[in-house]
This record gives structure tokens, sequence and C-alpha cells, in this order.
């Protein structure tokens, strides 16, 4: 793997020369609320205070809302149109859990159907990932295997260094994206030493942990014990908070509109913490809170690695600083019966 | 005040006066804490009473299946004083612990106002009128005025009206109304269309996490107009049309029982300024009905009631 | 306005069934002229009108809504209509705030034999709506 | 457990779109009960009306454009490919909605989607079919696919139930079966009515004094999910293992292709891993989820 280094203060101009291709998207706030938005060619603050986003970028390629496709009738019958979405798009600034938790949703989006809409902007994006050097005390990446430096989901990743960052090539993609910068340079042996040393405090900081040893065994063991989930249940309030900002949740709902004549059907997230989620007219299989708090912790940690050989969580803790209620993931497995865990949080 | 509180919950516990007790522990991140809903005379020892404690638990009532023994602030204990009107609590099943509430302290003005993050602070602490908070090894003094949430500025009951005992004295209430309502002023001082934008721009940020219904007590619907498929009112995906009809109709149905205290807002992980609705709402209540959620348990609900004459310039 | 030469208010009139439908149906009968562009939905009292159906009716393109019932102290079901004053004061109220025009949202006490005066309702919140211009407040705009 | 072949599954995707319906014509509408009725369609595409294959026990998404999509299992069989059908119960949004087309509609069709019964599997075998009110649709096309086929198959015997005699549904079926000299029919309502000559019982107990043979045998069992959970011990009784108990359950789904997330008894998804399956895959969750 080579490596590269770029001055802080060009950033803007390299981000400037990839404008040129691609759609720009960095992390941005609007209303106090972090988000990864449209780039507006000058901003580069994001530097200073960016940690992470509220919303994982997921929703680059899964929206909260999406159309489908537009439908009209006329005199010989209906007629479909699909939207067209080939736009180049490059983010930068991806922190390593939230380019895991696309790693881990691409397996849903190409098992035996690809997903049109959510495959055509994944091959479209770039993702360039930006080392998490203070991470939050609520993440337990390290746990999930992953550390806060990561570079294994992303095309570049970017460590900072202080006035530099250090610039790893993990993907073929990442090279050419560099070719053409001038403001970037080789790294030396010092400057991959420095980032290690950065890369290694990084890792130190992240406290919290979870034991993922035969997690999947003591949840199944523990399916059909109501008592248990009852009492984890009981200070959820079944909002969609920690689903809807988890970087590995993908479920949607699918519905139709029609105003005006115009009709179009829509996508949308969903969450299993809403009782609505499985209901059928006659029967609810999770009409109870703790039935779905059960399908919620269950899917991450016994059914997902069951169908897709990976947890579905990569510690990134949003649903833990997000939710209204501090129900605390960490604190659930940790109970289980079996469970070592070392957590060093007030 | 916490020993009491304990002492207090275990004696309804052991006296089997309740089932449950619902109070506040400690949570796992700094400055938080989290509902405790328990039957365990050992989990008693965990609960707290600090300028944190932000749930509203009156939202538990309707659910936990037994007699309660709640501990509620000011704002809580309205909530269930409104429940127990709408007949959907039984005051004989709930036992309040009331616990007067002089403001909380809303972690993200303290966050803003030292520039850094909830785990990057290493202390805060209220101190009479002034909060001081420790981040990076400085000091900084704060006026209550600006860490505390805008609902506690302009709280008029912070002791609880209803309660069956109370721990501590009562607290004055700070009854900033101008400050509690600077956000609602803005926008009235706009023109209708700027006011449509304004709202307008704010829904479309909204991703329908429901965490705003979810959280609010006054929401106890067993099913919620959104969900209903026929018709179907609104639309499943959040659509800025349909988010703003749900918001718009959600505090048209807490009119009456929204008690100001401010857990819509704050959950919404949006930020969407969700109190300049419902603080709104119970504006208009008051001034045109002259009614307080949750002041009177034997009062009848605001919209199961009506005079004779009122409101009547607005209907020819 | 441009707009005013091909566009008409298109309205929705919910009315109670007891008294201000019988309203427009005399007015229909006796020939008072009002605004053709009336949609009229029949419910069996303006108590049972929801402002859930004020706001959708708006989000599906009406440029205005005009909720009538019986006069005060007539309600066929005694309180029907108090009840319906103080949810559709509050309404009116309410999406003014929001920024929903005043004019758009109307309600008014019609008896079956005020066919006059249901014809001179309509009338100007067909006037009023056309001072402020079509409903756009819903638009789609490249979401 | 055979599943489908799913690159077969995959073939009459539309334009590589997996979410893009087709569109179908309904061209016959049956009224089967009071809140039942089946529809005959069949594709507005000439080739796709040709070409168009699928297997008993798969699905499709049925889509009311404006309104929405929901889920049917094709209830014709495979071996009578000259339309489609899909029985229709009308019990909300979607199916309220199909309930007030009439012939010559155009709606949606995705499909078709999960895997099937296990022909392979079942050759040779006595079968054991229960079924229970809407639940004989999807038993309706392996049985009329197994008919087709008969000198393939040992003993047939279909138990089938409603609540009343005015719920049986696909009554012409009934009558044709119970006239096959080849075929055990036996059909009971919950409760009868002055007409009702027929038994009277819960389809559990009727299977129970039937009592089939567990031998050499297999059961194929479909119903509302209370009957079907209550068959199983019966059938356990009678000496069935849970290799020979099959069933077809349904959840609700939006996407049809293992990806929205709802349908799932653990780690299985009815869509992608069913909707067809094996008691002894699904006994783990049974009690519980389903």
């Amino acid at each position: 793997m080579t490596t590269k280094k770029i001055r802080k203060k060009d950033i803007g101009k390299l981000l400037g020369i990839w404008s040129q291709e691609f759609s720009v998207i960095v992390p941005s706030k609007e209303e106090g609320v972090a988000k990864m938005d449209r780039w507006d060619g000058k901003d580069i603050s994001f530097l200073d205070w960016y940690r992470n986003t509220v919303v994982p970028s997921k929703d680059n390629f899964l929206p909260p809302m999406e159309k489908m496709f537009s439908f009209q009738k006329n005199r010989d019958g209906y007629h479909i149109e699909v939207p067209q979405d080939e736009q180049k798009q490059l983010i930068f600034g991806i922190r390593p859990c939230d380019a895991r938790g696309i790693a881990i949703i691409d397996k849903v989006f190409t098992d035996t159907y690809e997903d049109r809409y959510y495959l055509s902007k994944r091959k479209n994006t770039i993702l360039i990932g930006l080392s998490c050097t203070n991470p939050y005390d609520s993440c337990f990446c390290i746990s999930l295997g992953l550390k806060p430096t990561e570079s294994a989901d992303v095309d570049l990743m970017f460590t900072d260094m202080g006035d530099e960052f250090l610039i790893e090539e993990t993907a073929d993609k990442g090279e050419e994206l560099l070719a053409a910068a001038s403001v970037v340079k080789e790294a030396t042996k010092a400057d991959e030493a420095k980032a290690k040393t950065v890369k290694a405090t990084a890792s130190g900081m992240v406290m919290r942990r979870i034991d993922t040893k035969d997690v999947g065994e003591k949840l199944q063991a523990r399916f059909s014990d109501k008592d248990y989930w009852e009492k984890v249940a009981a200070k959820c309030i079944s909002c969609g908070v920690c689903t809807f900002l988890c970087p590995t949740c993908f479920c949607f709902d699918i519905c139709d509109e029609l105003v005006k004549k115009q009709g179009a059907r829509y996508r949308g997230w969903d969450s299993c913490s809403f009782r609505l989620y499985t209901k059928m007219p006659m029967e609810n299989p999770r009409e109870e809170k703790w039935q779905r708090v059960r399908q919620k912790v269950c899917h991450k940690f016994e059914f997902y690695p069951m169908n897709y050989d990976v947890i579905a969580c990569t510690g990134c803790g949003r649903c833990i600083r997000l939710c209204p209620v501090n129900w605390d993931i960490t604190q659930i497995l940790s109970r289980l019966p079996g469970s070592v865990t070392s957590q060093s949080h007030k | 005040m916490e020993q009491v509180l304990r002492k207090e919950a275990r004696k309804l516990l052991e006296e089997e006066k309740v089932d449950y007790i619902v109070g506040f522990a400690p949570g796992s991140l700094k400055f938080s804490t989290t509902p405790l809903i328990t039957k365990e005379k050992e989990e008693i020892a965990s609960l707290v009473i600090n300028p944190f404690i932000v749930n509203n638990l009156a939202k538990f009532l309707t659910e936990v299946r037994g007699r309660v023994g709640i501990v509620a602030k000011g704002c809580d204990s309205r909530s269930i004083v409104s429940l127990i009107q709408d007949n959907q609590v039984v005051k004989e099943d709930v036992v309040i612990i009331g616990v007067p509430c002089s403001g909380l302290i809303d972690i993200v003005k303290v966050e803003n106002l030292v520039g850094k993050d909830r785990d990057e602070i290493d202390d805060i602490a209220l101190q009479g009128e002034k909060v001081v908070v420790t981040a990076g090894g400085k000091k900084r003094e704060l006026p209550t005025k600006e860490v505390f949430f805008e609902h506690c500025l302009g709280c008029e009951f912070p002791t609880p009206q209803e309660y069956d005992t109370l721990i501590g004295e009562p607290v004055a209430a700070l009854g900033d109304k101008e400050l509690s309502r600077k956000k609602i002023k803005e926008l009235q001082d706009m023109t209708p269309e700027q006011r449509w934008a304004f709202w307008k721009e704010q829904f479309r940020r909204c991703i329908r996490c429901y965490a705003c219904r979810q959280a609010c007590p006054a929401c106890f619907c067993e099913r919620c107009f959104v969900e209903e498929s026929q018709p179907q009112w609104v639309s499943s995906v959040p659509q800025w049309q349909d988010n703003l009809i749900f918001q718009v109709i959600r505090n048209i149905h807490v009119a009456g029982r929204c008690t100001d205290c401010g857990e819509c807002e704050r959950v919404c992980p949006q930020n969407i300024p969700l109190r300049s609705l419902s603080k709104k709402m119970s504006d208009l209540v008051e001034e045109m009905f002259h009614y307080k959620a949750g002041i009177d348990r034997s009062a009848p609900a605001l919209m199961s009631a009506y005079e004779h004459a009122e409101a009547e310039d607005l209907i020819r | 306005m441009e707009h005013k030469s091909e566009w008409e208010p298109r309205i929705l009139g919910v009315l109670c069934k007891w008294c201000s439908y019988a309203g427009a149906d005399l007015a229909g009968t006796s020939r008072k002229k009002y605004p053709a562009n009336l949609r009229i939905l029949k419910v069996p009292c303006s108590g049972r009108v929801d402002p859930l159906l004020i706001l959708k009716c708006l989000r599906l393109g009406f440029d205005g809504v005009v909720v009538s019932g019986c006069h005060p102290g007539d309600c066929h079901y005694q309180t029907g209509n108090y009840r319906a004053r103080r949810r559709i004061a509050l309404t009116k109220k309410f999406l003014e705030y929001i920024g929903i025009p005043e004019e758009r949202v109307k309600a008014s006490w019609v008896s079956a034999s005020e066919g006059l005066k249901f014809a001179q309702v309509v009338a100007e919140v067909a006037k009023d709506i056309e001072e402020v211009g079509p409903n756009k407040l819903f638009a789609r705009d490249g979401d | 457990m055979p599943i489908t072949d799913t690159s077969q599954r995959k073939k009459f995707l539309a334009q590589s779109n997996v979410y893009l319906p087709h569109i179908v014509v309904v061209d016959k509408i049956i009224e089967e009960t009071p809140s039942v009725r089946t529809l005959h369609f069949n594709f507005k595409d000439e080739k796709l009306r040709k070409e168009f294959t699928f297997e008993s026990g798969q699905f499709a998404e049925l889509s009311i454009f404006g309104i929405g999509e929901a889920t049917f299992c094709i209830s014709s069989s495979p071996t009578r490919n000259d339309h489609l059908e899909c029985a229709i119960n009308r019990v909300g949004l979607v199916t309220n909605a199909m309930h007030r087309l009439s012939v010559g509609a155009e709606t949606g069709f995705r499909g078709p989607y999960g895997n099937s019964f296990p022909l392979e599997l079942m050759r040779g075998k006595n079968l054991v079919f229960v079924g229970g009110g809407i639940g004989l649709a999807p038993l309706r096309s392996i049985i009329w696919n197994v008919l087709d086929n008969r000198d393939k198959y040992g003993n047939i015997d279909i138990i089938y139930g409603a609540r009343s005699p005015a719920d049986l549904c696909f009554k012409y079926d009934l009558d044709s079966w119970s006239q096959d000299k080849t075929v055990n029919m036996i059909t009971t309502v919950d409760k009868g009515d002055e007409n009702w000559i027929g038994r009277e019982g819960f389809v559990p107990s009727i299977l129970e004094q039937v009592a089939p043979s567990a031998k050499n045998a297999i059961a194929i069992v479909c119903g509302p999910p209370i009957m079907i959970r209550r068959t199983f011990p019966v059938l356990q009784k009678l000496g069935f293992t849970p290799e020979q108990m099959i069933t077809t359950l349904e959840k609700r789904m939006k996407c049809g292709i293992g990806k929205c997330g709802r349908c799932n008894i653990g780690n299985l998804y009815v869509c992608r891993d069913g909707p067809v399956f094996t008691y002894a895959q699904i006994k783990n969750f049974i009690s519980d989820e389903y």
C-alpha cells in the first residue's frame, strides 16, 4: 500500500479538483445537526469540529425517502417512469464505522436480487475515510473488530497528523484520484511512523466494550425468555431513533402516492421498533414492545451473522448517544449470562 | 434528597402499596439519566435526582401494568393529572412522588456554550443561579438562564401540584415568560409566507422516527392517525408535506394535554424546534379557553367541554 | 393578478346535513348565485369535522375549506357544534401560526332556511381566496 | 429441502429493476365468499404472456397504482398456465381496492418470488393437504399440480375447513375433488348452518379423527396462524416427523425479495427463504413469533 500526504490547508484545493468530476459531499451542519452534505466549494472548517454525523452516510445510498418510479394512466393504460440517478459522488470524511456499515448492508442489497436504487448510487460513489482520532465515549468499534482508523472499507483513508494528513491508497480507484493532484506529496517513513502513533492513540481512546464471543448462541438461548426481554425493553419508548440512525439498519417501507393524478411509488426508512412494521390485518407477530426489542438485538447479533457472517453493528455508539431514554446496547449485551464486559464510563 | 426519595420508594415497595417504582437512575453517558422501571428493592438504591432528569416518566404509566410509584417533576405531575382526566390512568393505581424542580440543564446548550461535546466536559455543577462547567482544565460559570431548557425558564409549576409525597421543599418558578417564548415571538413577527417557508424547511429535515410522539405522554393513542390505512391520511415515507401535517395534527391532538415538558423537542435527532409548536398551542388554549393542562384532575378534558359563549369572533 | 383570469378557486364545503347542507340546497333551488367550484362534503354534524380533514384537503390541492354547521344552540345532537367550535377555532388559529393564510380555512353557522347566507358565505370565501391566490402550500418542489 | 433455483427466480424481472411491476389485465373475477374474490389475470405484454412460468407455492406482489402493493400467493397451477389467479381476502388498504376492480382493469405484478413446494420430495409419497379458510389458495396450486400428474403420487387426503359454509373458498374445486375417486376429500366448517350436512369441527381435530398415516407421507399445511400452530402437534401425534411437515407462511411484506426486513422468523426471511418451510426449519421460533 502506498502512502501520500497533504497539508491540511490544501484540502480545499484537493476537494476542488474532485468537484470537477464528482458531486463532493463533506461533513456540514444544518440547524446544529452534523450531516453529510454537498460541499459549498470553500468551507473546510469541518476539519475542526467534525466528530461524526447524526445520520450515518448510509443515507447517501438509502435515503430516508426516495422515489422509485412515477406512473401515469393514459388512454392505453399505465405508464411507468423510473428516475435516472447516475450522478458520480465522492464522500469525503466518512468514519470507519460508517464505511463498515455500508459494507455490511451491501450484502443485503446484492443478495439474490440486486437492488438497483441502492447499487446505482453505491457504484457511483467514492468513499474517502477520515480516521477517527476523537471517538465518543459511547463508541465501541474495537469490540466489533474495527479500529477507529480502519481503512478496509474506503477508497482512500486520511489520517490527521496535526498540520498534515497521511493518505493511504487502499483501492485502485484511490490511486487514480490522487494522480492529478499536485498538492499531494509522497509520504516519508517518518510520516508513516507519526500516523501510526496517532492511530494507536485513537484506538486507545475507545473505552466501551461488548463481548461478541458466542453472542449469537447466548441470544438464542435467551430467545424464549419473555421475562428477560420484558426487563430489557422496559424503558424503550419504541421510537425509530436507534434504527434510523444505525449505519447497519436498512429496513424500508414502500408507499404509493397519488395527488392530482400524479402518481409515484416511494420507499422510505422503516423500523422494527414500530408496531406497525409487522402488523397484518388479523395478527401481529411482534405486537409487544419486548418482541420488537428482541428482534432488533437478535437481528444484529444473531440472525445477521447467521445469514451474512458478520455482526450487524459497527460500534458507532449512535444508538446509545442519541437514544431518548439512554437505552444502552452495551449494557444489554453485558447482562447476557456468560458475558464479560469491561466498561469504563460513569 | 435522593436518600429521602429512596427511602420513600423502598417503603412503597415493602408495604406493597405499589408493584413498580418508576424513577431515574444514572445514565450510561456523562451527565445523563435513564428511566428506571423496577419491582426490585435492590435497584431502588440507584434512584437519583439531579438537573439531568429530563424524561417525562408519565409516558410509562399507560403501559406498566400494576400500581406504580412514580417520580414526578412539576411538568410530569401535570401529565399524570392529564392522563387521569383522560381516563388513561386510574388515580388509585398511582402514587406520585413529587420532586420540586428548579430547572433542568440542557446539555446541548452547555456543549454549544463551551464548544465541547458532552463527553469532553469534565464536570457540570449547579450552584444557585449559576452552572459551573469544567472542561479541558478550564472552569466557566454560566448563568442558569443560558443553560436551562427553554421550557424550564417559563415553567409556572416547578413544584408538582398533585402528589402523594413531596421530596424536599417547594421551589419558586423562574417565570421568565419572554425568554421561554423567544422563538415563538420571532415566528409571530414574520409574515405568514415566511412562517410557512420556515416550517417547510424544518419538516424537510424530519425523518419520521416518531421520537417526538413516542416520548410524549399525551400521545397515548393505541393507533396513531398516521398509521391509519383506510383512509391513509398521510404517506408513510417522510415527505415534508406529510411530516408537517403529522406534527400539526399531533399538536392539535395534544392540545389541552401538553404540559410543556419539552421532551418532543429534546428527543428530536434533527433538532426541529417542535416546542415552538407545542408551546404556541398551549398558549392558544389558555388564551382562548382559559385552560391549563393537568391542573385539576376532576376537570373535564379540554376538548370534551365547551362554554356557551367562546371563540365567537372566529366563526360567522 | 394574472392568474385571476383562468383560475377559479376550488373550495370544499364541509356541511352539516341537518342545516347547512339544507341551506346549500335552498340556495340552489332558490337560484341564489354562488361560485360553482364548490365541492360539498356532507357530514352528520359539524362536530365530526376533524382538523385532519381540513389539512388533507389543502394537501390535495383545494384552495380553501369552509366548514359549516348549525347555529350554536341548534345542534341536532345538542352539543356537537359547540365542540366543533372549540376544535375549529383552535385549528384556525394554529394554522395561521404555521403560515396557512386564514382566508383558506373558514367556518360559519348556516341554518336550513339561510340559503341566502350560504350563498353569501361561499361568495365571500371565494373572493377572499381569490385575493390570496391558488393554493401552492403543499406543492411538490423537486423533492 | 430443495429451494427453487434462484436464477430461475430472477427470470422475469422488469428491465433488471426488481421493483418495477409488469402490467397485468384482469380478465375474470370469481366471488368466492363475501370477503374473498379470485382475480384471473394475464400480462399485457404478449411476450411475457407466452413465456412466464412459475412454480406452485411461489408468490407475487400485486399493486394498485396509487394505493400500494400487497403480497399474494399464486393460487393457480403452473400446469394450467393460460392465465394466473390470485385469491384476495378483503382486509386492508390494497385488498379493498382490489375488491373494487372490474374486468379489464390494469394492475401491477412483480414476481414470481420465493421458493416452491418440493415436488421432487413429494414424488411417490402419500400426500396430506390440510387447509383452512383462504389458506387453501397456495394448496390449491399444488393440489392441481399433483392431480394433473396423478400417477406420480400416492394417496391424497385433503382436509379443508372454514369458519362457516359461506366462508368455504374455491367451492368448484372442492366439488371436483370430492368427485375424484383418487382423492379423499374432507370438508368441515367450525359451525354449520341449517343447510349444512357435512362435518363440523376445527381442522386440527378433524385431522386427528381422519388420522392419515405418516408412513411414506408428507403433510402440507396452510391456514390462519392459529390453525397452523394447532395442526403441527396433531401431525406429530400421528407420527409425522418435522421434516415431513411442510407449511407455507404469510407475513407482512413490502419488497418480496429479502431486503425490506420485516418478514423474518429468526434468520429466515419468509420471502427469500420461504414461503414454503418444513416444520424442522421454523420450529424454534414458531410458538414465539408466528
